[in-house]
């Protein structure tokens, strides 16, 4: 699955940043145009597996061994979404009740706007960007194992 | 003590019994029989002190209407004294015999705990078969009794003639059962009510209590091992002799007339029915009777014999002779319990089983030999003994109905005299043929205790006459006095059993010319018998189902498929047929706004067409995507930048994940060869009929848009309040974030499950 | 438009259907795939309004797109990415396992490799 | 509050397991101990519904028809309830046998989130989704054991379900368009305004999907091959908890969303039903091994409820919900079983197979009892024939396979874990203490279709 030349490995890592600051971008302003975390998620993992491709599991794992926990990213993710739906039960409110409540003003700091969707769709972002990373790490990993090449 | 609780003290000792037997029984098997004896002559003890008339009614299924409805009337009584009373005998007389049982088989001792609790069990379901009241209630310990007796003969589990036994037992009386469940509830939805009273009470003559009462009949017939569903009951004879003897005397085939007592007056509704009844009676006495004259071994005989003699009893009951029938279960009761524990106790002391090597045993076993004899001189109706009256009330019952009936009965109670004759005249009489062991007293105490029982009772007919009039009178709803005494005179019953007396000791003596035709018999009828009837369905059955199985069923991946979508396409076209669709179908507009919509839309479709004609499986994917990134070009097209977005990157990621997998399978694989694929013509059928039938849904959905989006105006409007400007990502994170945290929990499924699969190997 | 959206959608799921017949696990994967794409433009023509995508400001006047099948669609979409993941995964798991049972028994496994295995006549 | 609870424990506690090995004893027991809380919550939650009606809760603080409504009712609760605790015995059964692969425990939590989301969800497109939730776990959990027997039914499992979850999901996506709301009791009101031909297929589309689910006979081709080939636990799970999910589906889309259409098809549902019983008792009678008479039956069994939701009213009604429960049960022990040795377990499966036959003192008495006043309600000797037929069979099939494997065959392999076997006898017990204390059972199936018709909780 790798492969690996001197270029591909240099564009790579070039469009690693970009990637991920195009994720983060799609994921902030979700809430006032088209994309949400879901988006980010997947185009973040996409930059992590180009990387993949580029230097080949083995590799990237050996240099960044907390890839390796990418599915500790998922679970806390999914953590998070659970934590923000079911919060609110706490104090008495429905499920999945964000705050501030409609009416109220909700306070931004720039783009970003401080509202629990935004945590929501955070977690969502955080799930699918480790699971997508560590599906096809996992995948990644068979190659060779196997004695199976491409 | 509090009424209730007399009332049901019998019940509760036996259950608690059967509990105590089989717990302490496990640790200690020793404990067993003495623990078991001792509850059984408590429930004995409870019995005697039941009150007359005593009733409990407890609150049990409030929402079915069901009640716990116990009722100590005289019909109760006769059969709680039977089932408590000869269960005392019994286990007392399996105490002695089972251990030597045991031994002689090669179990472990700890087996035969299991057959002092079942019997217990049985006890206790027998107890709460004759005071329940209920009929939901009657019917649970009705089928305990079956469950009970299923395990007891197959006790021997190990041997082949054994599970058959029980098998048999299970169905015959199993399935019958079914029917009494039937009837059961035909009568509560009926009536309101299940309180058998009430619905006694409630009964009118019709069709409908001809068809309830024949159900009823049928259970049983088939649990008193009437003809034609007699089978079961010699079958069962594998099972150790405490069983047997228990089995055919006072439980499971009492347990038959007892509910056709217990519902007498339904049955009395219709004379149809009771003719039928009479009948079958009639036939049971006949082939009962014949092929116990036919049988070798011994317990056989008896099981014959217990046959013939139910029929006496469904006769009288279907006669209207309740207190006869009555007094009559009672005195067999104890005459067979009595000669199946003598036979058990010949067998222990000769090890022979067969009637041809037996003889003379009188001088060696006195003592059994008296308890015995007693026992079948009652059998064969003797003066001075119980017996007689039980033939008396016989032949008035018949005698009063007159026609054909005195002579049939006449005839049942020759062919009576003549196996009682030849059972225990074969065993006890004539030279000495065995060598004889010693037998425990526990063998030998019990039958001549029920010996003089049936002596007594032939002398003092007064206690068991009326033991026998208040269960008549219980059964019938109405007064049935019955007067026993020895009468020196020449009406009708008396007439009979003269004749019977005649006829039975000419027919003992000109038994050599007569043998052979008994013996034709049984042959015909083990060759084309209901039993032989009965497992050649089941072989049928069974090879119906390995054949309709091989045809019908399909058994590779993809034609399971197959059938799930071409029964669906059934479906519709079922459902199109009786409720067309027709007219609510629209066509549409396609103005030119949608014309790069439907452009998208047909290369969507024409991909779709490619990948199914694309030989190497990296065209295949790539058709695939090229069908995801149309539908994405479709979502932007209209009107759903989100959509479509998310549709493109999972599309990329789905190809990603399509070629990654792909290329983890060996290299000639990513060429599979299409023409190994058989029947393509039968794939292909399938294919338009799926796309047929989906279509026609299709259409038929999309023709007619609600009338109002309340839900999507809502979501509009709201989502200001929301904070948000796409309403989607509103939909998504807002309105419907439950749905979005389910959605990311499947893909944290996904991510588990693609850790498993794709995870190191494991050893194999 | 109806009529063009039922017929495409229909012949998305038979082209589904025919491709889940098929011996090759790969290619019913595809079938896979492709039914579910039929499914998720069923919803997405399911929709009560066509019109302008639903992002405010809203064009007044104008025709709005139903929001509601697009947020469903793309829950759908994402369950069906989910699935697909596993169903790839399970593929795989049969192929290793049965290469690894004809190793373990020395013997040739029949047939196309990464197809269903004949089922076992236990039963007869 | 209270109406979140059970659904939130399994949830976090699926999360929080994920990332640890499930082989280990300790985390196989805090699943157990996560599913014994679940359960705890929910028995609270059904006594809460049963003093006091449904409890109704819109998320995000929406108004209804807005938000996503969750509703806990009589029939929601009774289905979560018996499924729960079939998770939670099959759960208990393997973590007392050893568990083999580490995704085991958290999985089963997961599936127990989808299947009480999808009991205690009023709102269809959020029934979709805890469904996937249930189904995709179910994929997993099915391939448990990892043998090529057990992966080639994960397979047809999968494929086959699959193609039912996208029959279910055009069915969700077509009472959309012709209702215009996902909220159940919206769709309710507003389905019959949409025209008849329409609401028809739609409701053809529905039954497919849950008669996949529920195995039914023309839709039954997975269910032999899978529930003899998986892990006995697995079977037991999807057997008699997941299979629900089809029973109780039709019961809410049919009885309550769309009782026109279910009084419209009820022949054809009866037709369909007896053809189950029939088919799968006569295939049942002839297969060797446990497993796969099980299976068999299990198709057969799943008819009774149709026939039972095709006689409807609330006879009928309670009915399919007192056979669905029983009927779990049963099918729990029965697999629990055949996957362990001793005569411990050859009284459980006996128990287990007298309440299949609907033979007393058992639950599944009452279950044929229920069905046969379903029948005298609709005054249908056919119908009454039928079940006898079918409990005669059954009789038969069962009784010859537990000749065979507990009476006639000398065991010499060694005992089973004590734990497991003492588990699955104790869960025959349950059978028999039902069979002999009904009424809350039947009170709970009585209130469960009352709830459908809308007379009171």
């Amino acid at each position: 699955m790798s492969m690996s030349t001197i270029l591909t490995k240099v564009i790579s890592r070039l469009i690693f940043l970009p990637t991920f600051v195009t994720a983060v971008a799609i994921l902030v302003k979700g809430y006032f145009g088209a994309g949400d975390g879901f988006s980010a998620g997947v185009i973040a993992g996409t930059g992590v597996v180009i990387q993949f491709l580029a230097f080949g599991p083995r590799e990237l794992f050996a240099r960044y061994p907390s890839l390796r926990r990418a599915p500790l990213l998922a679970w806390s993710g999914l953590l998070l979404g659970l934590a923000t739906a079911f919060a609110p039960v706490l104090w008495g409110d429905p499920i999945m009740t964000h705050y501030p409540r409609p009416g109220e003003e909700v306070p931004h700091l720039g783009l970003l706007a401080f509202h629990t969707a935004v945590l929501f769709d955070a977690a969502v972002f955080l799930l699918v960007f480790g699971m997508i990373v560590s599906v096809l790490g996992a995948i990644g990993n068979r190659y060779g194992s196997e004695g199976v090449d491409s | 003590m509090p009424e209730e609780f007399r009332v049901l003290a019998p019940l509760i000792v036996a259950a608690l019994g059967t509990f105590a037997v089989a717990t302490l029984g496990a640790v200690r098997p020793r404990l067993a029989p003495p623990l078991a004896v001792a509850t059984a002559a408590l429930a004995l003890a409870t019995t005697l002190l039941m009150p007359a008339g005593g009733r409990v009614d407890l609150a049990w299924a409030p929402t079915w209407d069901l009640r716990l409805t116990f009722a100590a009337d005289g019909l109760a009584k006769l059969y709680a004294l039977l089932a408590t009373g000869v269960g005392l005998a019994v286990l007392t007389y399996a105490a002695g015999y089972m251990p030597r049982h045991a031994a002689h088989e090669g179990h472990p001792l700890s087996r035969t705990v299991r057959l002092y609790s079942l019997i217990l069990l049985f006890m206790t379901a027998m107890l709460g078969l004759v005071l329940a009241q209920d009929l939901i209630v009657l019917i649970i310990f009705w089928d305990l009794t079956a469950i009970t007796s299923y395990y007891l003969i197959g006790y021997e589990q190990e041997q082949e003639a054994s599970r058959r036994a029980a098998m048999t037992a299970l169905l015959v009386t199993g399935i019958s059962a079914i029917l009494l469940i039937l009837a059961g509830v035909l009568l509560y939805t009926r009536f309101g009510t299940a309180q058998l009273p009430d619905i006694l009470a409630q009964a009118q003559a019709g069709p409908f209590v001809t068809a309830t009462g024949a159900l009823i009949a049928i259970a049983a017939l088939a649990k008193s091992a009437q003809v034609p569903m007699h089978f079961w009951l010699p079958q069962a004879m594998v099972a150790p002799t405490p069983v047997s003897s228990y089995l055919h005397s006072a439980a499971m085939v009492a347990a038959g007339v007892f509910l056709l007592g217990r519902v007498h007056p339904l049955l009395d509704l219709s004379p149809g029915l009771q003719n039928v009844l009479m009948a079958l009676g009639f036939a049971s006495m006949a082939i009962g009777g014949v092929l116990a004259l036919a049988q070798m071994e011994i317990k056989r005989l008896l099981a014959y014999s217990t046959i013939a003699q139910y029929g006496y009893v469904v006769v009288m009951l279907s006669l209207g002779a309740v207190e006869g029938a009555a007094f009559y279960i009672l005195a067999h009761a104890l005459i067979k319990s009595a000669l199946f524990m003598s036979a058990g106790a010949v067998t222990e002391a000769t090890g022979e089983t067969d009637l041809t090597r037996l003889g003379g045993l009188a001088r060696s076993l006195p003592l059994l030999a008296v308890g015995s004899g007693l026992a079948a001189a009652g059998l064969a109706a003797l003066p001075l003994t119980m017996g007689f009256f039980k033939d008396e009330v016989f032949f008035a019952a018949a005698a009063e109905r007159g026609g054909v009936v005195p002579v049939l009965a006449v005839a049942g109670a020759v062919l009576s005299f003549a196996y009682t004759w030849r059972f225990w005249g074969n065993i006890f009489l004539g030279p000495l043929r065995n060598r004889v062991e010693r037998i425990p007293w526990t063998l030998t105490l019990p039958v001549l205790a029920l010996g003089v029982l049936v002596g007594l009772g032939g002398i003092v007919p007064g206690p068991a006459a009326s033991l026998a009039a208040d269960a008549g009178e219980a059964m019938a709803g109405r007064a049935t006095p019955l007067q026993l005494a020895y009468h020196f005179d020449l009406r009708a019953p008396n007439l009979m059993a003269v004749i019977t007396w005649v006829l039975g000791v000419v027919a003992i003596l000109t038994a050599p010319r007569w043998a052979t035709i008994p013996r034709a018999v049984a042959r015909t009828g083990d060759r084309y018998g209901p039993d032989r009837g009965l497992f050649t369905a089941i072989i049928r059955l069974t090879t119906f189902s390995r054949r309709t199985r091989a045809f019908l069923e399909v058994r590779n991946l993809q034609w399971r498929i197959a059938t799930v979508l071409v029964a669906t396409a059934v479906l519709v076209g079922v459902t199109i047929v009786f409720a067309p669709p027709w007219p609510t179908f629209r066509v549409g507009r396609l103005p030119t706004s949608d014309w790069p919509l439907f452009l998208f839309l047909v290369l969507a479709a024409l991909s779709a067409l490619v990948a199914t004609r694309s030989a190497g499986r990296l065209t295949l994917v790539l058709s695939l995507s090229a069908v995801g990134y149309s539908l994405a070009a479709v979502f932007t097209f209209i009107g759903a930048p989100d959509v479509a977005l998310v549709a493109l990157l999972i599309e990329t990621m789905m190809t990603l994940l399509l070629l990654a997998v792909l290329g983890l399978l060996p290299i000639e694989l990513a060429r599979a060869p299409a023409e190994r694929e058989p029947h393509p013509g039968r794939r292909r059928a399938v294919g338009f009929i799926t796309t047929g039938f989906v279509f026609v849904i299709c259409w038929g959905v999309l023709s007619w848009p609600a009338p109002d989006a309340t839900m999507a105006r809502a979501h509009l409007e709201l989502s200001p309040a929301a904070h948000a400007a796409d309403v989607v990502t509103a939909i998504l994170a807002d309105f419907r974030g439950l749905d979005t945290l389910g959605e990311i929990t499947v893909i944290a499924v996904a991510l588990l499950g693609a850790l498993t699969f794709f995870a190191s190997r494991r050893s194999a | 438009m109806i009529l063009g959206l039922a017929l495409v959608i229909s012949i998305l799921f038979g082209c589904g259907a025919f491709l889940l017949l098929k011996r090759d696990l790969i290619r019913m994967a595809g079938g896979v795939i492709l039914i579910s794409n039929a499914a998720n433009l069923f919803i997405v023509a399911a929709g009560l309004s066509r019109g302008r995508e639903p992002i405010y400001p809203l064009p007044p006047g104008e025709r709005i797109s139903d929001p509601v099948v697009q947020a469903l669609v793309l829950t759908a979409i994402v369950i069906g990415f989910g699935t697909v993941a596993v169903l790839l995964g399970l593929i795989y798991r049969t192929y290793t396992a049965r290469i690894a049972r004809a190793v373990d028994q020395g013997e040739e496994t029949e047939g196309t490799p990464v197809s269903m295995p004949p089922e076992d006549r236990v039963a007869d | 509050m209270l109406l979140l609870l059970p659904l939130a424990i399994t949830w976090f506690g699926a999360v929080a397991l994920a990332p640890f090995d499930g082989r280990r004893r300790a985390v196989g027991a805090v699943a157990v101990g996560v599913m014994v809380a679940a359960f705890i919550a929910l028995v609270r939650l059904g006594i809460e519904v049963w003093t006091s009606g449904p409890v109704e809760m819109v998320a995000g603080d929406w108004p209804a028809g807005i938000g996503i409504r969750l509703r806990a009712d009589a029939l929601g609760i009774a289905f979560a309830l018996i499924s729960l605790g079939v998770l939670l015995a099959a759960l208990a059964y393997e973590v007392l046998g050893g568990v083999h692969e580490r995704s085991l425990p958290s999985l089963v939590l997961f599936m127990s989130t989808g299947l009480t989301g999808v009991f205690l969800t009023a709102d269809i497109f959020n029934f979709y989704v805890f469904f996937e939730i249930a189904m995709i776990s179910s994929f997993v959990l099915a391939t448990y054991g990892a043998q090529v027997g057990h992966l080639r039914a994960a397979l047809t499992f999968m494929v086959v379900n699959l193609l039912g979850s996208v029959v279910f999901l055009a069915g969700v996506a077509s009472l959309y368009h012709v209702t215009g709301t996902l909220d159940m009791m919206g769709v309710a009101d507003r389905v019959d305004g949409a025209p008849a031909g329409s609401v028809l297929l739609i409701a053809v589309l529905i039954f497919v999907a849950f008669g996949l689910k529920l195995g039914l006979f023309p839709f039954h081709s997975w269910v032999p091959l899978v529930y003899r080939d998986t892990w006995p636990a697995v079977a037991a799970m999807l057997s008699a908890a997941l299979a629900n999910i089809g029973s109780y589906g039709l019961l809410r889309f049919g009885a309550g969303l769309m009782p026109r259409e279910l009084s419209l098809t009820a022949g054809g549902l009866i037709v369909i039903g007896s053809l189950s019983i029939i088919y799968g008792a006569v295939q049942a009678i002839s297969p060797r091994t446990a497993s796969e008479v099980i299976a068999w039956s299990s198709i057969g069994q799943v008819g009774y409820i149709l026939v039972a939701l095709g006689v409807g009213g609330p006879v009928g009604l309670a009915a399919a919900v007192l056979y669905s429960i029983i009927n779990s049960l049963n099918k729990l022990v029965l697999f629990l079983a055949v996957g362990l040795r001793g005569w411990l377990v050859g009284a459980a499966f006996a128990l287990a197979a007298f309440s299949v036959a609907g033979v007393p003192p058992s639950a599944g008495f009452f279950g044929k009892v229920a069905i046969f006043r379903a029948g005298a309600d609709a005054d249908s000797t056919a119908l009454l024939a039928l079940v006898f037929v079918g409990g005669a069979l059954s009789l038969i099939y069962l009784f010859r396979i537990y000749q065979r494997d507990y009476w006639a065959r000398n065991h010499a392999t060694p005992p089973s874990p004590l734990g497991a076997r003492v588990l699955v006898l104790a869960l025959a017990c349950g059978i028999v203490f039902i069979g002999l204390w009904p009424e809350p059972l039947l009170a709970l199936s009585a209130s469960a279709a009352a709830a459908l018709t809308g007379g009171g909780s």
